[in-house]
Parts: C-alpha cells; structure tokens; sequence
C-alpha cells in the first residue's frame, strides 16, 4: 500500500525533503514509517520513536496505516 | 476563524472575542519576538506550522480548556517571518473570577506550546541560524 | 502618569505601556464589569477613590511588582459610573518568561485589590444599591 | 490642634460628611479620631479598628498626629 508522508523543520532539512509517498507492506504501521525514514540519506538524525500524526491527529508508534494514510513525522514542537 | 495566520495578530480583538457580561475577569497572554534567545542577538524569526493539524489541535485544546475551567478561551498563533517585538501568539481566557482566567489562559499557553505542531526558526546576530527545539520530545531522549 | 481615570481604559495603551524587545511575555489582566453580583441583577456601578492616595499606593504596589518579580509592570483603574461591561481595570506585566510574567500580573491585581482605597457602589436591577465591602477588613472583625 | 478627617464610602454615608476638621488634644492618635467619629450621630456603625491613613499613606491606630494631619478612615476596599 501507499502512504503520504509529511516532513517539517528539521526533520525536513535532514532529509531534504518535505512530503514524499512511500511503498508499504499491508499491516505496516506508523513506527515503520519512521523505520524507512531512518534508512534513508540523512535520516540517521530521526530519532527511533519521534512524535508522529495520523492524518492529523497524533497517534501511537504501533498505529497500523491503511492506504492512502497520511503520516506526519513532527519534531520537537516550539510555537509560543 | 483560522488560528493559524499569517498577517500581525491584534490582541484587542482576541479579548473582544471572549467578552462577555457574564465574564468579568479576562486574562490575556501576548508573546512577542525577543531580540535574544539563549544569549544569542535574535534578528528574525520565522514560524512554520503543519497548519491542518495545528488548527485541529489549537481547537481541541480550547474545547478542554472550557470544559476544565469553564471559561471562554480563545488562541491565535502567527506564522511566516516575524521582526523583533513583533506578536508570535495571543491566548486569552475569561470568566466570572479571576482566578479560572489565569488558570485557563495559562494552561492553554502551556499545552499549546506543547502539543501544537510549529516549528521556529531563529536567524542570530552573528549570521547563523537554526531551528529551535526547545528539548527532545522524541520517546527515546 | 494618572492611574485612576475617569475615562474609559484602553487595554492596548496599557500592553504598549510595558511593551520591550527583551520581554517575549506580557500577561494583561483586564476586569469588566459583571451584570451580576451574588445573584443579583447588577445594571450600573460607580467606582469612587480617594484619589491622591490611590495613586501612591498603586504606584507602591508597581515599584513593589517590579523588583519582587524584576517584570515591567503597569495598572490603570477607572473612576466614576460604568455600565455593565465597562472596562475597570488593566493590569499588564511584561518579561522574558511567561511564569514570572503570570505571577507578576496575579500579584499586583491581588495588592491592587486588597490595598487601593477605592469603592464600588453597585446599583441593581430591582432598584436598590449599596457600597461592596468584599469582608470586613477592620481590625476588630 | 486641629486636623483633617475625610470620610468614604459607606463610612461617609452613615456619619452624612465626606470631610470635617476635629479639634484634638496634642498627642492624639490616630485611633482617637475613630473613637470621637464613633461617639458622634450615624457613627456607631464604625468599626473600633478600621484601617487608617495619615496623609495619604495607611498608619497604625496609635500613631500620633501633627496639627494639620490629613486623617482619611477607610472602609473595606473594592477596587479591581
């Protein structure tokens, strides 16, 4: 299956990207998302158990994804 | 009403928002650009949301914070590039006492800083720059 | 500067007042005027001071706040009849940090509260009035 | 000696004056001009310890007072 996957500030610039769609197996779940992202160039820097949304709500590193899912990875959050 | 904007934000409509003449006490937290961050000379400062979200949460904040506290309470957050002394964000509670408006206004502020999903980028004095994040919240830090 | 005016109060004439490029917070705490009171239906109330004295003490209380809590800390209070709704009081306090920012502003409206000799008069819907003497201060009550 | 007495609120309602001047031996008090308003008409409803000020500033009942002192009694405060 297909998931979108949104990437900002730093995480953003670490990986040079800021939105990207990435090829799942059925069950995968937001902590994989994470996994993929840590095996890319630049994705060392993510930490193992970031703060990650499912379309727009947070949700748990063992939430299962289904197709078409949005999946936010959000570093350490600094509005105020 | 978005919550997430990008023009200056204006403190005087945000208290008319949660005005009331039930509501005799209103507090009001405005959170300006400083000119120093950490020691360093702060000369901008630019604001970036995941703004479907950050609109969500900001909603769902309010709607505790007036179920917990039984105040009117309203949030604005600015983004985009902000000068120095320029207004970040707006929270503003009110109630019949005062003590519930500090307690909302206060509790909002905190959990907006905490749950809402925006990200600072600070450009310094002496030509750096870099996004703050005021401490790992990453689970495994 | 007049602190116990007879003119309706502006709360963004009070925010400018303490307004600083090294002080990222100011918490303003503005006080309406209720249309209730103790269950009664309240439709105009009149602040009277003794003015010469009020402005000493509230200027004691800000000269106080600011070196308890090192904040910028400015208060007006309104004199003289309002209506429901009216603005009678702005208290703003600005520093480089929220907390000290909310204590500040909780700690001059409590002073101002408790130390300002200043009256209200409240007149109510069913026709009757009386001066708001919160709780005997009296030393023998 | 003679000094200024002013009067607030409900205080000024029940004694009928907002301001008076008392005739004091030397070496009065504060505290004595509560008690000679106590002994007046509409007086009794003064409590024995009110707050004081003595010109403008607030002053125990057994301060002493100068001639000319600007004696204020003041009622319970409701600002805010």
């Amino acid at each position: 299956m297909t998931v979108e996957v949104l990437l900002f500030a730093s995480y953003a610039e670490s990986l040079g990207e800021c939105s990207l769609s990435l090829q799942l197996e059925p069950g995968a779940t937001a902590g994989d998302v994470v996994g993929e992202l840590r095996a890319r160039p630049g994705g060392a820097g993510l930490p193992r158990f970031p703060m990650v949304a499912v379309n727009e709500r947070y949700a748990p590193a063992d939430r299962r994804l289904e197709p078409g899912d949005v999946v936010a990875v959000i570093p350490p959050v600094g509005g105020g | 009403m978005a919550r997430i904007v990008s023009t200056a934000l204006d403190p005087a409509g945000v208290l008319d928002l949660v005005a009331g003449a039930d509501r005799g006490g209103t507090v009001l937290f405005v959170g300006t650009v400083r000119d120093h961050h950490l020691g360093r000379g702060v000369v901008e400062l630019e604001y970036s949301a995941y703004e479907a979200m950050a609109e969500l949460e900001i909603a769902a904040i309010l709607a505790e914070a007036e179920t917990r506290f039984s105040t009117v309470v309203e949030a604005v957050h600015r983004s985009g590039k902000l000068a120095v002394g320029e207004i970040s964000i707006v929270v503003a509670a009110a109630h019949a006492h005062r003590d519930a408006a500090f307690e909302a206004c206060r509790w909002t502020l905190d959990e907006i800083k905490q749950r809402v999903p925006i990200w600072k980028h600070e450009s310094y004095a002496d030509g750096s720059s870099e996004w703050v994040e005021p401490c790992a919240t990453g689970r495994d830090a």
